[in-house]
């Protein structure tokens, strides 16, 4: 099968669906690649690279007339699924309940759609999941541009000069990004501190040294599938006030919580955001899912009362190179899983496939 | 009491002291080969079994000595090879 | 001059005795120690034949038959002591320990037949003798032919009220036989008759897994024996020998029984009651699972020539990772070669486990990824797992029905020896069994892997 | 005395002279603030925050015709020295060596001027030392700043979707900057090495869990007060050579080489640029001093075929909180050295006076 | 009934005093252990007082004298014992060695006294207790008043040889008399004069620094000639208790040259050559450096209440800083409080001790600034200098010559004891000599700082 | 050589091993005070002080004994007591 790889459109895209690296994994497998010329480049792979592990590199016209498989990162625009033939399949992140319209206009284009961000998240399916590769890279990178903004620095530091004191941080949800994000900021010297509402989170956090807020009635929170299932507003209600203190005292806020793919719950009011300390810094990494902070706005910075607020809804973008890696990697795995190299197999008998087989025969699937 | 008697007392209970303190603390994979190692010491019986023997007249007493010979000569090198071979996986790597 | 000759020798033996015993307590010296007390027999046994002479001056007769006697036992013993397999070695020793004791038994049964009871202590040590060696011979093949598994614990109501009545019999016999208020050679074979079924009645009941105890003791009763023939025979070696294996046997075990977090009455007496098989071993769903002390596990890993540590949720739990990096700087001390295999889901997130041991300074070139690390593991002597529990599951091979099935492993089950840090038996984060703790090379050490790894590296230490 | 502190009106400084923190204990020590207002805002320290210590809030020309002396931060602009009222004096950077021009205008302009920067590194003068305390939160900043930049994460990460190699970083001077640079990517997981030219600076290195680029011949450099006394070019160009391994695999590079308050030594030519890693990222801490790479720029970004080149003269303030809270307690032990309640001291007997009162009744004294 | 209580009041003794010396090994017995071994010898005492018979039958004479002996002793001995400095305590020691070797001499000279030499073991045993007690009493007197600084090291040449001479002659005389080759109680008395002069000639030379090993070679002199006593007596806890203490003492005088990297011979004959005087305590240009070893350092921090860690460049270098969080680990798990003393210029960086510790582990919560923590060191009880330097040389307050005059330093010289952790005396970042080190409450640990940290934590697990 | 000799020659090397086997392992600042304690311990010699005063009869031997148990004395008490006082130190915190 021929699998072609095509320069993002997407604003402030970087990434690269296959890095030569995979590139190779799947020749090997029987399935040829072509490349639209400068795809990897802002990812750290130039066309070279690609051609030297024997993949076509040609123009995108040419790559969109052969390729009967298109590996994509971000959720398609308007442009590309305008472009894309009839009946090609396409993996691609996709976020299918945040967004319906793109959903629609790919059925319409006759395409199938794999989305690789609403793969199963069960052990099996692991090294196919997308949202741990990139949340994960997401999560180191947010405790980064949090460092960069922010005027302190994180360690602690006795000097001749005086002592500096440690940066002072709170993290909104420990999943795949949060726990990172933990575990980068602690690195760089940070006393740490998060909150999340699924119990088991606690000794997770507590395995990398921070500080897990308790709320009283977290114990009764139900999980499904390793999602919180339902969170009553009243424990809500009893999180903000818990976590308050911290917030008012912190120098940095990394916010990360999401629900199973919908709406990002509204975590930070701007109310606590006027109280919070001059010159403190949020990074909000939902604001794709419409942010945990009312004040954030989806990928710019803004300042308000001496509080940065950064949008980071697609950081895994910025750190490109490894993310072009890692995602390449989940695809291959993905495609090694549903495809031969006669074709791909839309078997929805599949576990896998069901969940991910968004679009197909013309229909939504979700 | 004899002098003599009251020197065994003595003997006895430093022995019991000595047999102790030299077990101290000995690491439990050692436990198996230590208990054989002591198993064919006490394969010294075969000292008396062979001056009984040595002091044996009637073919009774002859017939027992000799088996009580060969129990104790099997007690003694049984005991020692044994004890080598477990201890075996003690000897340093190159 | 040569009347002084086996004093000397003798005294030479003693002391290698006590030397070798010292010696043995230490992995280091074990080897070296058995060799010197081995010695010192072969000059104690050749100082006797060559240089004994009774309290009239004769030296000993029947030399021939003597020398005839020990080649035979050379011969048999050390056929019997090479051929048998490294697991069989517990019932060896019981065997070799039964031979001690009817050896005892004999020199006491002939020495009451020549001379009878000369004065209480004489009779006394006669009889100790006697009895003694007689309930450490029979009880001691019993527990031979346990181990060889061709016999099933025996027990039956009323055993214990038996095994009282007839030891107080045995010992009120002796007395009286010592004390020459009872006399007579037959009463004496009787006697032995008595003895040797205590001893059989008194290791019939008792479970597979509390062997060892028993032979332990056994041995130290067999000492007791050989000292009794000591004081007889004036003999030093004998009574020396005797005393120091009766007194370390007993403590030693008492340490066995310690190590089994059990009293020693428990062990011997425990097995009457229901639960008595209870034993550092437990039987599971799907078999047994063995334990492993941290001072066993530090000899094998220091003896080891490759150990992997297979790092898991739980070093990240207990926050371990220091003590980790500690042992593994002893075992590298020691000339071992460490490795960490990490698997890539290992922990709570993706590089749980760099974060930590970046964070305990353990260098990345000792990180080695799953494809590379599981060919590997046929040759490795001991894989240290700590607080990981999925990613070594069989089951994701095997198990179609498993929630893990398909996903890569590290195959830790293929090398030598596996040992398992965890808390309890229970599942990881996918919930489900882990067979592997229940493999013949498995041992779990128990305990919250902070713990359990300092612990490993003090005793590492003591090596 | 009343001192004065006033909006840093160079370009990029967000530090101020002196925090509340550091105007508590002039105040103690009997003299009195006067502030322009704003003056500490960007900084994180609004004007509440030194009324409360007791300072005077005010006008800038109020200030200027108040203040017997003016604390400062960054070399002075041609606007800043014209508003200065003659018999003024300033504490504040000045890099004589680098800026004549500036020392001519002062001079002319009849202000007393201590350089802060001119400080001996000595274990006395320890506690005023700008150098130290500012360049140490530079070093931290540049590793941020390239982690910011690199297009990778620094750990090594063993992941469900392969393994992300940890990045390699090159670092040029191990003072005071390269040392706290060291230890900061350290920290975040880089492989790190590191070249310099006094030989001590091995077991320091090494100390801190880098590795050393040793060169031949490296044993021979004079050092003269902590500074490199003479370098062959000869030994320069062994090292070029040693390094260049090292330089062409560098995910990132860090350069903070300075002799002597001089020009900063070119270790990097725009040939070895060419030649580097694409995607990399240098950070060349020493641009104000005419920069350690020929192709970097001062203060700005630049991507040369694939590497980006980032200025990086003052980064200490992009931390202007902590940066601020340093230098104030230096200016405050600077002040306790050589002023009493009544006045400034300009006993040139005095070693550091010596040393720092670079202009004085007119005159230029370096 | 009576008769035999002696025998068994006797074999408590001894073997309270085998237990006791165990006992005496271990900080966590040691107290408990002198109590038990001190009850045994009143158990002793009193039942020879009360049971003693002789061979006749007869009991002991001039009990109401034996009794006012004991008492005079008592009150002096305990006056003397409970009044001296603890800085005195060796000399204390010898002294009452010395009376034990005194009595020992007694009791042979009026042996030989009433019944001469009746047999060779006899008179050996006499003339041995006689010539050993004499020589230990002699000696330990020297010891003690060479200790007290009364009186110098007297060598002159050609002292070996006298003493040589002197020792050869005592001991034909001693072999001699006990052969009945010579007889006559003025011999003996001009025996043990001869005896006396040796013990003096034989600790005249020896440097003040050695002492305590010659008072511990006495110590077992003195056990052997109380042996030589139990002999004479055939008395088994004199017997017992003089054997163990010369043997075990013996053993000890063994260790304690090998702590001062020494051996036995160095000690006692070193002193004739030049460069005798080496040993533990080095003379330095401002005075005496005492080096103290991981064990001592171990126990010293393990008994603390407080232990404040002085981190320095040393710690980088050595990149000691995981064992140092382990050494904290260790002592706050025996209830020690913990804290690190960070100097603001220790290291080479602005920050390099918090980068260090930070990788290690250690709480922010732990690590204290110059100022809060110097008001603290005078109620500290150990201070331990990881490496550093010139951030805690008293030079700084005191002397303006000095390059880092001026700069505020941890005041760590107010502490109870300063253990200094370095490789060598050389200087740090200043290049200047550190008057600490020579100060009576500093010890040095030397070596490299991971090495020792590592031989602590493990010193401190066997506490 | 008769049991009884044969014996005490067992009895000293047996105490001689217990002797080294028991002093194993010490740390150094307790060599002083087992030195002191071992010191204490040889001051069973007044045992031997006792026996003899006890059995003297002429003046010189009664003066002599009444020295030797003064003195034995001193050693037993002064060994004690200054032993136990410097293991003060090491009484545990409360
Ligand atoms: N890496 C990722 O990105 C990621 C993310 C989410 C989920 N997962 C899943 O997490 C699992 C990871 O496997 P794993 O083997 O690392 O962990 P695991 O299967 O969860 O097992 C961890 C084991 O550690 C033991 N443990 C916990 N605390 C301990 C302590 N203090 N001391 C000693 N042992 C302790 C537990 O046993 P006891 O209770 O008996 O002590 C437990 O069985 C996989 O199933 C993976 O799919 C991974
Ligand atoms: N913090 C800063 O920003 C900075 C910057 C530059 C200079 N300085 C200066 O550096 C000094 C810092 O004081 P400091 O007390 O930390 O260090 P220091 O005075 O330099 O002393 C360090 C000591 O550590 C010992 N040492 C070195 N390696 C060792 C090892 N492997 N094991 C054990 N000991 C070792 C050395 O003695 P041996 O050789 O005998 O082992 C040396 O005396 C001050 O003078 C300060 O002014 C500080
Ligand atoms: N089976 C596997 O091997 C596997 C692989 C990857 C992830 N997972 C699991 O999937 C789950 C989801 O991970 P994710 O990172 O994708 O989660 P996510 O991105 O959906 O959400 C991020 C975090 O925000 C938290 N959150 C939601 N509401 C919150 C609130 N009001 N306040 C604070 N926090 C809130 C969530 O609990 C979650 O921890 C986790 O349990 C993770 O361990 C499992
Ligand atoms: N006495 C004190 O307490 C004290 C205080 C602070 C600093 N210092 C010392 O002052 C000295 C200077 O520190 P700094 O940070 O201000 O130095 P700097 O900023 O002047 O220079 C930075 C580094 O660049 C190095 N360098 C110069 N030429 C180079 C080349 N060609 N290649 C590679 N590296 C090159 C220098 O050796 C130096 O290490 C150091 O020794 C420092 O320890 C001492």
């Amino acid at each position: 099968m021929t699998i072609g790889i095509l320069l993002e459109m997407a604003q402030g895209e970087r990434r690269v669906a296959l890095v030569p690296a995979s590139c190779a994994s799947l020749i090997k497998a029987g399935h040829s690649i072509i490349i639209q010329s400068g795809a990897g480049a802002e990812a750290g792979f130039p066309d070279d690279a690609y051609v030297q592990v024997g993949a076509q590199v040609a123009a995108r016209a040419e790559v969109l007339a052969q390729a009967a498989c298109i590996a994509h990162v971000a959720v398609p625009t308007t442009a590309e699924i305008g472009e894309y033939p009839k009946g090609t399949s396409v993996i691609t992140l996709v976020y299918p309940k945040r967004n319906p319209d793109t959903l629609a206009a790919l059925a319409q284009a006759g395409v199938s759609v794999f989305a690789m961000d609403a793969m199963p998240r069960t052990t099996r399916a692991q090294n196919m999941d997308v949202l741990s590769s990139q949340n994960n890279l997401a999560g180191y990178k947010a405790v980064v541009v949090g460092a960069n903004a922010v005027g302190r620095i994180f360690p602690l530091m006795m000097t001749a000069a005086g002592t500096v004191t440690p940066v002072k941080m709170l993290i909104y949800g420990a999943g795949v990004a949060g726990l990172q994000a933990i575990a980068t900021a602690k690195r760089l010297g940070a006393r740490v501190e998060v909150t999340d509402i699924r119990p088991e989170t606690k000794e997770q956090v507590e395995s990398l040294g921070a500080k897990f807020i308790w709320v009283e009635g977290l114990e009764n929170v139900r999980i499904e599938g390793g999602y919180v299932a339902g969170v009553t507003d009243e424990i809500l209600q009893k999180q903000k006030e818990a976590v308050e203190k911290s917030l008012f005292a912190a120098d940095v806020v990394i916010t990360t919580a999401l629900v199973a793919g919908g709406k990002a719950p509204t975590l930070i009011t701007a109310e606590q955001v006027s109280k919070m300390k001059f010159g403190s810094v949020i990074v909000d990494m939902a604001t794709d899912a419409g942010g945990n902070c009312e004040s954030s706005q989806h990928d710019t910075q803004v300042t308000v009362g001496g509080v940065t607020i950064i949008g980071g809804g697609n950081l895994a973008a910025t750190v490109p190179t490894h993310a072009s890696e890692l995602y390449g990697k989940n695809v291959v795995n993905f495609l090694a899983h549903i495809a031969k190299p006669d074709g791909i197999s839309f078997d929805t008998e599949d576990e896998i496939i069901k969940a991910t087989l968004v679009v197909h025969n013309g229909e939504v699937k979700v | 009491m004899d002098a003599s008697t009251l020197q065994l007392i003595y003997l006895i209970v430093l022995m019991a002291f000595l047999g102790v303190e030299l077990i101290g603390h000995v690491p439990s994979v050692l436990h198996t080969p230590l208990m054989s190692g002591a198993n064919a010491i006490h394969g010294v019986v075969i000292i008396g079994s062979i001056i009984v023997m040595g002091h044996a007249t009637d073919t009774a007493s002859i017939i027992l000595g000799f088996a009580a010979v060969v129990l104790g000569t099997l007690n003694v090198v049984g005991g020692f090879v044994v004890t080598n071979r477990m201890l075996e996986m003690f000897r340093k790597k190159q | 001059m040569i009347e002084t000759l086996l004093p000397i020798l003798y005294l030479v033996a003693s002391v290698t005795f006590i030397i070798g015993l010292k010696m043995l307590g230490s992995p280091k010296s074990a080897r070296k120690g058995n060799l010197i007390a081995g010695f010192g027999m072969c000059l104690a046994i050749a100082g006797t034949i060559l240089f004994h002479t009774d309290s009239a001056g004769t030296h000993l007769h029947n030399i021939p038959l003597i020398l005839g006697g020990i080649a035979v036992g050379t011969i048999i013993g050390w056929m019997m002591a090479v051929k048998v397999k490294m697991t069989a070695m517990p019932q060896m020793v019981s065997f070799f320990n039964g031979m001690g004791g009817a050896c005892a038994a004999l020199i006491s049964l002939m020495e009451y037949k020549e001379t009878g009871s000369v004065s209480a202590g004489h009779g006394a040590a006669t009889m100790a003798g006697l009895i003694i060696g007689s309930i450490s011979f029979s009880g001691s093949i019993i527990a031979y032919v346990k181990l060889e598994e061709r016999m099933g614990d025996i027990r039956f109501t009323g055993q214990q009220l038996v095994n009282n009545g007839l030891l107080l019999a045995v010992l009120i016999v002796g007395a009286c036989l010592a004390l020459s208020a009872l006399t007579g050679f037959p009463l004496a074979l009787l006697l032995t008759a008595g003895a040797l079924l205590f001893g059989v009645l008194f290791v019939l009941p008792i479970g597979g897994a509390d062997m060892p105890v028993v032979i332990s003791l056994l041995n130290s009763f067999t000492g007791v024996a050989a000292a009794c023939g000591g004081f007889l025979y004036n003999n030093m070696p004998m009574l020396i020998g005797g005393i120091l294996v009766g007194s370390a046997g007993t403590l030693l075990t008492v340490v066995m029984c310690k190590s089994m977090n059990r009293s020693i009455w428990n062990v011997l007496l425990g097995n009457f009651s229901a639960q008595g098989a209870a034993s550092g071993a437990t039987e599971g769903a799907t078999g047994t699972v063995r334990e492993v002390s941290a001072t066993d596990a530090a000899v094998l890993m220091a003896y080891a020539k490759t150990v992997v540590i297979v790092p898991g949720y739980g070093l990240a739990v207990a926050q371990a990772q220091h003590a980790c990096h500690q042992l593994e700087n002893e075992l590298e001390e020691k000339g071992v070669t460490v490795k960490y295999a990490v698997h890539p889901v290992a922990g709570r997130m993706p590089g749980h486990m760099n974060v930590l041991l970046a964070e305990a300074d353990v260098s990345y070139d000792k990180l080695v990824e799953m494809e590379e690390i599981n060919p590997e593991f046929p040759t490795t002597d001991v894989v240290l797992v700590v607080g990981a529990n999925d990613v070594v599951n069989p089951a994701a091979k095997t198990d179609t029905a498993s929630p893990i099935y398909g996903m890569p492993i590290l195959d830790v089950e293929l090398a030598k020896q596996v040992i398992v840090m965890k808390r309890s038996m229970k599942a990881g984060y996918a919930g489900i069994e882990n067979e592997l703790f229940y493999r013949p090379n498995t041992s779990m050490l128990f305990g919250d892997a902070k713990t359990s790894m300092s612990a490993l590296v003090a005793e590492i230490k003591l090596i």
